[in-house]
């Protein structure tokens, strides 16, 4: 609760900021319909103006606003006109595929931290996989899952899983090696097998880097989400939102899509917070 | 009931709205089928869902149509709503182009989707190069919206006669504001929105049956859209899952699309077809002309 | 068939070669040629699952026919590689790790822009890609510093949340020393919680490069000049021109494992201290 | 203000009815309750007491480490606080808790760098401390290339590199061996006679704590608190076989018997 | 082979020639360097000598948590890793190295989950070693909650908790103070005497060493070598005030001209 100042202090500025961009940016656009109709605007005029665009550059936050709250408050949540029934697509899709690229990641950083071979070859391999555009394949993923009989959620969790997955790897490699060697040399003395290694020292010491790198795995998720919307056609979500609305040059639409993945995102990231708190309180880590 | 599914080459709106009319009218009912139509989008190339096994049927246009035959897909088109093209090349007047001749040092946007081969070869015929050189244009690559334009980050930019336009008269130009030039008009239009399928399905006659039957009904309820443009853009609206479309817009663009698709009966014209061969092999796109990329063994059939 | 069956014995016999690598003592040669052989199963693999399954080249062409495009593009992949990497990601990733730094740095100084910028630094940095490409193309023009502005967007909160992890993870007896000397903020900061922070830095520097390549690329299907592999990518994919995509591909995924690969030299030197680089053998 | 008073006028540390409570999730420790002593100047005190009994917790309060939850103590007439940022103290920590990115030489380095000395001061005090130890050879190793006693050494090496007023010593030489011992022992005198040092010496040795001390300050457990200040009636001037002088082993005594008192069993 | 007859038929480990080489950026350490020795069941040997000589190495390598670069060691008259897998160690280390995120009961509770013993047995012997090393009531607490001779007990504790045959400490009691070291030292002995363990045991104690063993093994460092073994004359059954016997203090003596000879000084 200390921080509801800080917070809205930022937002604050943020906002000021914000609506200061709008009227340079928009301004242009406004000069140029004045100069049509023969008229010169005066500065409130085109404050005014700026914040008033049909489709800015950069809609004014209060038109983001208001249309959020057209599309959230103001419709039914079950109507395709309603941003809460994108949200939970592209949300439930998003949750699916950061639950598999949680799982996949931690049997990969498995494998590389107690199989010397997967240490040695899978690596540059999953690195290399991440540097492929999923942009330009998750058509193909698409295609393939489809002509093999998969098709909804679970294409659009596939490419949130391939992007989520990466993190895990990376941050749960480094976490499980953390243990330094004394309280290794203590698990081979007691002669522990490898699961009760695993389970009583590497699982706790990796703690604060399964939390960090399942953050970012969220973020990405919700990227994967939104990503494999495109390729599917556009159909709903709110990958879908962004793309329509950037076809049509509906800015306010595109924020607004942006805006809520974004407070999605968010409060994923936050929850994932709030366990890493609770899970390393209870550890006495914290 | 036979199920079928067509692959769209867009997003779903009224460009697309015999499909969505014959399938809301119970046209491809009568016809003992059950349709699935799909909407596209710029991520998705329907040739790949065509023989990934994802659709029976796809609408694509010539140029790209016939590249991928090239480039080893055996697609056929069996049917040519469209007779018109209806891509344009729309500039602000306020930039000083009023004729093609007014193109050289001014930057022209277009969508790279197999839609710059017109334009290429269209500057070929000027003689302008497109490089950015002293005396020639600048072609830039731009998305399919209309912004870059709005922006003078580009002076023309490609827009079709029932979309982009608008948009651009949406956001409060004029249409004296504006100069276009119709693909149609400079004698470089090339063949839109087919339907194809492979060479697989049309060796078998129960699909070719199929296929006899979807040409049929998908015709009618052309037919039907052009007749009640209002009622078909409403269906469209209905059909749109992304809830962003807006009434307005599509009542309008059903208008502009009836233009194309009028006086077509669905059978592919051959001279229009060689013709844009010939200027997608101008272009590059392809090498040789196609053999066998298309069958009037579907229209025939239906037409009766 | 014999296609299949082949790559499954290549699959069989790649693995069993490693094993025996892998096995031997580790030197230079064999940490490269592991990976090496693994790589090179699969795309053996792929070659005769295309092959046997004779997939269609317009949905995934084999590997041989993305060598011999790879070969004859040269200068292409080329011009594509300068533009996308060397201009837009790289300079995007160091103007966002340097932001991302100074910001966790910030928020790590000031107890209220710690509460206030993480919560909104957070949401911000939330802010999925695919949206905010075509906004950066919009504010930023076509050319390589909208890519910029995009990677700098995505490589920021990784690093964001691991700079401020890893600058908590110095322990208490080590602060406790630092007390005792009277030691400011920043001689704290710079002699011991930095150099705690580290492991968990680069971390997020490793993660922070791939998605710097795939942001720079991906930024580039919405709106570039006519070079670039986004570009190239998207639109070869509209011509069906696949064995070209993959070539870019190929691009990516080599520029990508260097980049990587020069990281994690990087933090192999500055962490050998770290029980995860000071391997038992 | 009326502590003050009560305090030797070269009272360096005085602490009066000092209190410390650790708020723990199942109930509360006290691990300091009523300590009042007055350290003077040159002092060296010597803390012995059961394990636990808040030896550490107090060396912790006098540096500012903690802060008692009731009770007052100063530092040269300021508070701990404002002495710490006076640089007033060498600590040395019952852990030797070096930096392991840091090499045997770096962390010795490392508070002469932070406290501004120039770098041939730096070099030259690093030899010097090293030798003092018996780590030179070893300045370019890391830590964990180090045995338990000469990391322990070397963590000792790092308090004495400069030149704080007060020094806190929290089993220094816990983990080194009798002849080691006996040597840094004698150096240590050396070092407080030459440069009059205030030092604070935990230590588990009673005759180590006899043999360094002026004062010694037995401590007993739970709650933490001061059962007995033995002032020691040895003088200045130690060599080593003074540990088998009478006087030594009367006072050896007491403080046995002090600390005896303080445990459980027996 | 050829070894193997020259051990005793008794002999748990038996070291012949060992030798270890630690390679480090500035040039190799040589920790240990033909070392041979011979521990018989029931021996409780006491390794003593100057810090960094090699004794912690070779407690390692006895447990098979260091390689040898030459010579021979077998445990058991098998290789230490056999033995380590038959779960022969208890192993105390010179740190604590007690696991944050466990508390007190879970750190000692481990190796017996390990171990696969019963729920009610793993309670009730945590519960036996917690009261042996008077941790009792700290079963609850977080190792950073505890000071720092307690933690060190509770790493005692828990290698004490499982009966291993062969008991391998290093400095156990360092950190503690003469009452209880005492203390444990009498409740080490009955335990020894009781379960006839094998124990090997670090120290810089002197008296320590000589009131425990039954053989001291002195060793100087640089290269880390054995320089003396003493056999024992004390009888098993040592009450404390054997410390003031002659014998005792002979061998005191003799310990303590091994340990000055390894030292550079005097
Ligand atoms: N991992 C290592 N790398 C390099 N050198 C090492 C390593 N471990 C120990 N050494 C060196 O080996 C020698 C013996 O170390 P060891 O820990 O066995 O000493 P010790 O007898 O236990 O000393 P102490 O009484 O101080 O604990 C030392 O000189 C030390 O520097
Ligand atoms: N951070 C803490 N939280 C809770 N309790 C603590 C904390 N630190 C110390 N204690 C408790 O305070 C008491 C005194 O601890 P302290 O470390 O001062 O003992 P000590 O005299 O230094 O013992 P030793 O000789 O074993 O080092 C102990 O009972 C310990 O459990
Ligand atoms: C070869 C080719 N195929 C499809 C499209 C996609 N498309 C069809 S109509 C239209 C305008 C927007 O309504 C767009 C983008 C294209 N541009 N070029
Ligand atoms: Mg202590
Ligand atoms: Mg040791």
């Amino acid at each position: 609760m200390k921080s509801v100042l800080p917070v809205l202090t930022i937002v604050g500025a943020i906002f000021a900021i914000w609506y200061g961009a709008a009227v340079w940016l928009n301004a242009p656009w406004a000069h140029d319909v004045a100069a049509r109709a023969d008229r010169v605007l005066s500065l409130p005029e085109l404050v005014a103006d700026t914040w008033a665009q049909d489709k800015p550059k950069l809609p004014a936050p209060h038109q983001v606003a208001v249309e959020l709250w057209d599309t959230v408050v103001g419709k039914s949540i079950t109507s395709k006109r309603s941003l809460v029934y994108h949200a939970w697509i592209t949300l439930s899709a998003s949750l699916l595929g950061f639950v598999m690229g949680t799982v996949l990641g931690f049997a990969l950083a498995l494998g590389i931290v107690y199989n010397r071979v997967m240490d040695m070859s899978v690596m540059p391999w999953v690195i290399a996989s991440q540097t492929i555009p999923i942009l330009a394949i998750a058509p193909m993923i698409i295609v393939v899952l489809n002509a093999v009989g998969l098709s909804g959620l679970l294409p659009k969790a596939m490419i949130s899983m391939y992007l989520s997955f990466f993190p895990i790897v990376v941050g749960m490699v480094k976490g499980l090696r953390s243990p330094d060697g004394m309280q290794l040399d203590q698990m081979r003395t007691w002669n522990g097998s490898r699961m009760q290694e695993f389970f009583k020292l590497r699982l706790p010491s990796s703690m604060p880097y399964l939390f960090t790198s399942m953050k970012i795995a969220m973020a990405a998720s919700l990227v994967g989400a939104i990503v494999g919307e495109l390729p599917t056609g556009a159909v709903a979500g709110l990958g879908a939102r962004l793309l329509a609305g950037s076809y049509y040059g509906q800015t306010i639409q595109i924020w607004s899509a942006l805006i809520m993945a974004a407070a999605l995102a968010a409060a994923a990231v936050a929850l994932i917070g709030l366990m890493q708190r609770v899970v390393l309180k209870r550890m006495g880590l914290s | 009931a036979d199920d079928l599914s067509l692959q769209l080459k867009w997003v779903t709106q009224a460009q697309f709205a015999g499909y969505y009319v014959a399938a809301e009218k119970g046209f491809y009912e009568e016809e003992d089928l059950n349709v699935t139509i799909k909407p596209g989008g710029p991520d998705i190339a329907p040739v790949q869902v065509l023989l990934g096994g994802g659709a029976d049927v796809m609408v694509d246009w010539l140029p790209s149509a016939l590249a991928a035959r090239e480039k080893g897909a055996p697609i056929v088109n069996i049917a040519q709503p469209f007779a018109k093209s209806g891509l344009m090349l729309t500039c602000l007047k306020e930039h000083g182009i009023t004729s093609p001749a007014d193109f050289p040092g001014h930057t022209l946007g277009t969508w790279f989707f197999g839609n710059e081969i017109p334009l290429f070869s269209w500057m070929g015929k000027l003689g302008y190069a497109t490089d950015g050189s002293e005396g020639g244009v600048t072609i830039q690559k731009i998305n399919f919206n209309v912004d870059p334009l709005l922006q003078k980050q580009v002076e023309c930019a490609t827009t079709m006669t029932y979309n982009e336009y608008w948009q651009v008269i949406d956001a409060g130009l004029t249409p004296d504001d504006l100069v276009v030039f119709k693909y149609e008009d400079e004698g470089i239009s090339t063949l839109e929105d087919g339907l194809y399928t492979t060479e697989e399905k049309l060796a078998d006659p129960a699909e070719v049956d199929k296929l006899v039957r979807f040409v049929r009904a998908s015709m009618k309820g052309w037919k039907y859209a052009e007749a009640h443009p209002d009622e078909a853009a409403e269906i469209v609206l209905e059909n749109d899952s992304t809830g962003a479309q807006t009434e307005e817009h599509q009542k309008r663009m059903m208008g502009e699309i009836a233009k194309l698709t009028e006086g077509s009966d669905g059978a592919l014209d051959e001279a229009a077809f060689q013709r844009s061969a010939e200027i997608t092999m101008e272009g590059g796109m392809i090498t040789a002309m196609p053999e066998g990329a298309f069958t009037h063994d579907i229209t025939d059939k239906a037409l009766n | 068939m014999i296609w299949l069956v082949l790559g499954i014995a290549v699959w069989a016999g790649g693995w069993a070669l490693n094993v025996w690598l892998a096995g031997r003592a580790k030197s230079t040669a064999t940490s490269l040629a592991v990976p090496v052989v693994f790589g090179l199963t699969l795309v053996v693999i792929w070659e005769c699952l295309v092959r046997g399954l004779e997939i269609s080249p317009v949905l995934l062409p084999p590997p041989t026919a993305i060598g011999a495009r790879f070969a004859a593009s040269t200068g292409v992949l080329w011009e594509d590689f300068v533009q996308t990497v060397i201009k837009g990601a790289l300079s995007g990733y160091v103007i966002g790790c340097l932001a991302a730094l100074g910001v966790a740095l910030l928020a790590d100084r000031f107890v209220f822009l710690r509460r206030g910028l993480l919560p909104v630094g957070n949401f911000v940095a939330a802010l999925p890609i695919i949206g905010l490409a075509p906004i950066m193309v919009m504010w930023f023009g076509f050319d390589w510093q909208s890519k910029a502005a995009i990677v700098v967007v995505m490589v920021f909160f990784p690093l964001l949340v691991n700079t401020v992890q890893g600058l908590q993870a110095s322990e208490v007896m080590q602060r406790d020393l630092m007390r005792t000397y009277a030691a400011g903020y920043w001689t704290t900061l710079i002699k011991l919680r930095l150099p705690a922070a580290m492991p968990f830095i680069f971390n997020g520097l490793k993660i922070a490069t791939t998605l710097a390549l795939i942001g720079a690329i991906v930024a580039e299907f919405f709106g570039s000049p006519i070079r670039g592999m986004g570009f190239r990518i998207s639109t070869s994919v509209g011509q069906l021109a696949l064995d070209l995509v993959w070539a870019e591909i190929l691009v990516a995924a080599i520029a990508g494992s260097a980049f990587y690969g020069a990281v994690a030299l990087i933090e192999r030197a500055v962490t050998f201290w770290h029980p995860s680089q000071r391997r038992r053998t | 203000m009326q502590n003050k008073s009560l305090a030797s006028s070269e009272a360096v540390i005085s602490a009066r009815n000092l209190g410390l409570v650790f708020p723990t999730a199942d109930g509360s420790v006290e691990a300091l309750k009523d300590v009042s002593l007055d350290i003077n100047k040159g002092d060296f005190v010597s803390f012995i007491g059961p394990s636990g009994c808040g030896k550490t917790t107090f060396l912790r309060v006098m540096a500012d480490l903690e802060t008692p939850t009731s009770g007052e103590i100063t530092v040269n007439g300021v508070s701990p606080e404002e002495a710490r940022r006076a640089r007033a103290y060498g600590y040395v920590f019952q852990a030797a808790g070096l930096y392991p990115w840091r090499t045997i030489g770096g962390n010795i380095r490392l508070p002469l760098e932070i406290m501004g000395y120039s770098r041939a001061e730096q070099a030259e005090r690093v030899s010097r401390v090293l030798d003092l130890v018996e780590l030179s050879g070893f300045e370019k190793k890391f830590p964990w290339q180090l045995s338990g006693g000469m990391q322990q050494r070397a963590s000792i090496a790092r308090a004495l590199a400069f030149d704080a007023d007060i020094l806190l010593m929290d089993e220094p030489f816990g983990a080194l061996d009798e002849i080691v011992r006996d040597h840094l022992n004698e150096q240590l005198l050396e070092l407080w006679k030459r440069t009059e040092k205030t030092i604070a010496f935990v230590t588990h040795s009673i005759p180590e704590a006899v043999y360094l001390s002026t004062k010694i300050v037995v401590m007993s457990p739970r709650p933490g608190r001061i059962t007995d200040v033995i002032e020691s009636p040895l003088p200045r001037d130690r060599p080593l076989d003074i540990r088998d002088t009478p006087e030594f082993l009367e006072v050896a005594h007491r403080v046995r018997e002090g600390l005896r008192a303080g445990h459980a069993y027996d």
